[in-house]
């Protein structure tokens, strides 16, 4: 099969989707000539002309209040916000407005808005450019929430993600968008709410998502030689949150770890985790373990951002405690 | 000009409503809270006379007059403020978020501001839908100081979106006196930030409403772009529910009763003949009917099932789009 | 011990430390002559002045910002945000500012400012009116947050609060304002960070706080007649999160309902319920419940918002399963 | 005027700095991105030249320049962008995110606009204490699309604060024209709908910068209120990084090159004989070797301990407040 990058997967979601409807546009800072700041919709312009790709004054709140306005009225608005930090700015709008609009009003106002958004770190951007706020939004009902770790699901479940009449949010990872994967040439998509089995295993349920799903994959083979079987769960969209894969697979093995990239305290961890004891409680042969980034904003020094976020080092041990506990 | 005597018509049921709403919410029928539109009737009324059905508004918590000017059923509406299941949002929104789309109402909002992004995106999508639709975008003196305000009029003003943005300058936001909130006589100069076009209206002058907005809803519709519409008026109730007026006077509010935008309208229209006191006597009685048939109906209508509440989180899949 | 109301008990808390430390000030919409929507500083204005009692524009965001520049250098605002769910329109100020500026700058920085805000539902207020987002602000590091249950408790963690050098989010309850307790006439102050036993009892924990706190005593109250001993803990700060407290108590029990008026997924029960899972795991006898708003907006009508947020009849359910299971 | 000879060597030493930062981060010892203020030394330099020490800035992600010209020791900043023990924050902050309030600096800041509420709130905090400081808050064209840009600067001019809005307008916002974002030719407008006074200045002039900032400090700490300065200038590297610079034409730049802020005041200084060319050569000398001897810093400085991150969240107990 054909190899595309994560950020080559994204921009076919996008331009498929286009090409599809036209009703689809995309609004944000810098998307036209710059191609945004991660260069995903770069050509676009070209392609599409400025009504369509539309750069926008930096005005996050009205970015995503007048893509509402759009969405509600018949258009398929993607808002792309340039960093996962400046999420923060529109949150009165996503929350307050769009999470809820279909809820209130019923079946005349529909939704179809994606905002698609960089998160992560390691990239020693510092504390305003490296976040990961994605538990927030599992906590806002009428926000969906999908967090893809290969191009083949970028594309496939942004295309869904824009199909979809409700507001989501598409969270990519600056690590993943050079990284490469299989992508069909025929056209596809991925459904919401199903989280994917990277890997199987039979001793340790690894549930994770996004960018740590590689370091997961990459901590599994290595216990793979110590004969440890780490079943990794991607789970790919955290709402709708497909738990039913997730406690499958802990009947299976008793054993569970979550990783995430975000603050460990009141994390997707946290959920996941009560959700889990919550449905499979008399399986469980250890208690449930967090890997997580710690609870400090991300320093920008390298040595000190490695530090606080979550390491191989850290899903590694984790499992194995996970493992020796009786 | 016959349509003054509408005018008139429109003015009476919203002030009766709002009336009988102040009641109810002192009753208990209506709980929560509520903000009356009584005394800024003419702004509505004068607005939305210049609207086709397809042209969107957008409303904020002080919306039932929008709401009835814009042609929504009042008896939706009061059922919506009892929370009932023949409501316009089945009791899930109350006065501060309903909406009828059917007439192009896209919702009163509980966010000070935050309907002024939603009407501009609105305007964005006419343009990029090629309709020939316009947007009013109402919100008050309190709204202008919110930063979406800011960024969303820089957006209009940009991509020439066929919008007017319709400040209802009450003088007051809760308990705050404009003075003290925006450091200029007119808020209309706020629009000038943006090389927006803009004018001060006095908004207890039904014709003199209608013909400003009028004109700029003619221009935005043959697309050159926003405006901005400040209409001077006055709200004669409190706030809301809590409110003791504490931070106006009463010699203020006189002053303004004075200038009730209703009796102005009544007094034009006896005067030129265009309406007797017999017509006057019947629009008051329809008017009072209308809001007593309402009440009538939100009273009699269901509470919603308790598990309704669970319902209707997201859209099914597959369903179409609203075009 | 004399008798106050919860907002008496706030007022004074603001009364006093005002006259302490002339640093003091209260900054927000409608706070002077109106004395805030809830009438909590009602009469301040009078007292202290138009400079202290600062009535702003409807401007959250700048609201949180300009007190953030006045506490790092050398002002001690108290900010009133009128209503929880406005929180959305400051989030960048609060989480990208004020809560990471100590510890990016250092010793040079300190960031004493408080932000007071209503939060929670039964009012009938509807969805913009009635939210509870303090789990939210547990996931975000350098926020110190609290939400007191008692007249007692608000009056002197408030004070705390103003004195800490660390921005705090004060959470306050609707329902609570109104609501009575003994005060004591002479100064004190509550620590930050520290649960408090409600009630003491030896079969379950029930974990809870701000005004669920009321409805889990008398739950408690109702299932001492069934001879349930229910031990109410009240965390009082979600962050810092006096999980010590609750460990032991769960040692004890070796039962846990966690009750809150947020929405279930991603609530401050996930994150309570999994620090438990993680220190007391084989101290459990059954599976952590929780009790919570469901995950939907809140909406008006009385009818359906008292089904949607948490019950006592709710509490009730989850202590008798909790009970039931061996 | 014998101080031009140090605008100089200020404006030499932020632009040999910037170039340095250039190449350290093509290099790979600067890590993440860097925005650099070459092109824009006379801003910095005239407006912290009428400033004290006790005076306060607020900066931006583009602020090495702010700092230098407020004082900013080079090896701190350096060590800094370095992520090294030594720097302003322990490397916890880097660019974005650096401050030394000994000197009046509150902190660059990596969200745009975000600078604007902090700068007006030091402002309120000087006028409620009785200080005779004032705040310089510089900003980009990019920023005054912010919400907080607008809901700040209309608190500002309500309560009269002691402020200068300092708005360098280099006709880009990352890659977004000026004339693509603000509906103005001249930002300075906005201010107008605070009913606060404005001006526009050649931002390349550091004579003219210091001048009219000069009036608008002094009018601030007299407690006549905010100002507002457009400084139209011009950044020579592209935005960040990665830009490639495609939208904007070579032939544009090579326009603004020949504008060159150090150049000019070169030119002025030469021609007025009051710096001959050799008292030009030993400036030169003068940063190249403060910014050598700032990168050896740099480099020797060792990286924080890792556990260095996980201090310092919160201010302990008991600590007194600043005053
Ligand atoms: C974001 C937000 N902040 C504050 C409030 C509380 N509030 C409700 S109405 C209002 C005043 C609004 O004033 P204005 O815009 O003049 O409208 P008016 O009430 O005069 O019609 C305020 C502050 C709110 N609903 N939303
Ligand atoms: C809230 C926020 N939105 C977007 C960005 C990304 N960004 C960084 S700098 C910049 C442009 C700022 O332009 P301007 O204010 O003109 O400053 P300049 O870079 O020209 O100095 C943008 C959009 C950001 N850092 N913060
Ligand atoms: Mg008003
Ligand atoms: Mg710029």
């Amino acid at each position: 099969m054909r190899e595309l990058t994560y950020w080559q997967g994204v921009q076919e979601a996008l331009t498929e989707e286009m090409a599809r409807d036209e009703m689809v546009f995309l609004l944000g800072e810098d998307i036209g000539v710059y191609g945004g700041a991660f260069g995903v919709t770069r050509g676009m312009l070209e392609r599409f002309g400025s009504e369509r790709v539309r750069n926008t004054p930096v005005s996050e709140a009205a970015i995503v209040g007048v893509a509402l306005g759009a969405a509600v009225t018949g258009m398929r608005p993607v808002v792309e916000i340039m960093f996962m930090d400046f999420i923060t700015l529109a949150m009165d709008q996503l929350v307050n407005h769009a999470a809820k609009m279909h809820y209130i009003f019923g079946d005349q106002a529909q939704v179809p808005l994606v905002v698609r958004t960089p998160a992560g770190g390691w990239r020693s951007y510092g504390p305003s450019h490296s976040q990961s706020w994605e538990a927030w939004f599992l906590h806002t009902p009428g926000l969906k929430v999908v967090a893809p770790a290969t191009p083949y699901d970028a594309k496939g479940l942004l295309k869904t993600a824009i199909r979809d009449d409700n507001p989501v949010l598409f969270v990519e990872h600056k690590l993943l968008y050079a990284t490469k994967g299989p992508v069909p040439q025929e056209e596809y998509t991925v459904p919401l709410g199903q989280a994917h089995i990277k890997r199987a295993g039979r001793d340790v349920t690894l549930v994770t998502y996004s960018y740590l799903t590689l370091m997961a994959l990459e901590v599994a083979q290595e216990l793979e030689k110590e004969n440890i079987g780490v079943e990794v769960i991607d789970l790919r969209s955290l709402s709708p949150l497909d738990i039913n894969q997730v406690v499958a697979s802990v009947k299976k093995t008793g054993r569970v770890v979550i990783a995430e990239e975000g603050h460990k305290t009141g994390g997707v961890g946290a959920e996941v985790g009560m959700q889990i004891q919550e449905r499979a409680y008399e399986y469980l042969d250890a208690p449930i373990q967090r890997v997580a980034a710690k609870d400090v904003p991300i320093p920008f020094s390298y040595q000190l951002e490695k530090h606080i976020l979550p390491s191989k080092e850290d899903i590694y041990r984790a499992v194995t405690q996970v493992m020796a506990q009786i | 000009m016959p349509e003054l005597v509408d005018y008139l018509r429109t003015m009476l049921l919203i002030r009766r409503f709002e009336e009988r709403v102040d009641k109810l919410v002192a009753q208990g029928f209506i709980k929560g809270t509520s903000h009356l539109y009584a005394g800024q009737e003419a702004v509505a009324t004068g607005t939305c006379s210049v609207l086709s059905r397809e042209d969107y508004i957008t409303s904020t918590h002080r919306g039932h007059g929008h709401f009835i000017a814009k042609g929504g059923d009042v008896k939706r509406i009061m059922a919506e403020l009892f929370g009932k299941i023949d409501g316009y949002c089945q009791g899930k929104g109350g006065t501060q978020h309903m909406a009828d789309f059917s007439i192009g109402h896209l919702g009163s909002n509980g966010i000070t501001g935050g309907g002024i992004p939603l009407a501009t995106g609105a305007a964005l999508s006419i343009k990029m839908r090629h309709t020939h639709q316009v947007v009013v975008c109402f919100f008050g003196d309190g709204a202008v100081n919110q930063g979406v305000f800011h960024e969303s009029l820089n957006m209009a003003a940009l991509w020439q979106l066929p919008i007017v943005y319709l400040c209802e300058n009450n003088l007051y936001a809760m308990s705050t006196p404009v003075w003290e909130a925006v450091p200029l006589r007119d808020l209309a100069l706020r629009a000038a930030a943006y090389n927006m076009p803009h004018a001060t209206v006095d908004g207890n002058d039904v014709v003199a409403v209608r013909e400003v907005v009028g004109e700029a809803v003619d221009r935005a519709r043959a697309g050159h772009g926003p405006f901005f519409v400040e209409a001077k008026t006055y709200r004669f109730f409190g706030h809301s529910r809590s409110d003791q007026r504490l931070y106006r006077s009463r010699e203020e509010e006189a002053q303004w009763q004075a200038k009730d935008p209703i009796l102005r309208l009544q007094g034009t229209l006896l005067e030129t003949g265009l309406l007797s006191p017999e017509g006057l006597s019947a629009l008051e009685d329809e008017a009072m009917r209308e809001v007593e048939g309402a009440v009538e109906f939100a009273h009699s209508s269901p509470l919603p099932s308790p598990e309704a509440g669970m319902e209707g989180l997201y859209v099914p899949e597959g369903r179409g789009v609203l075009a």
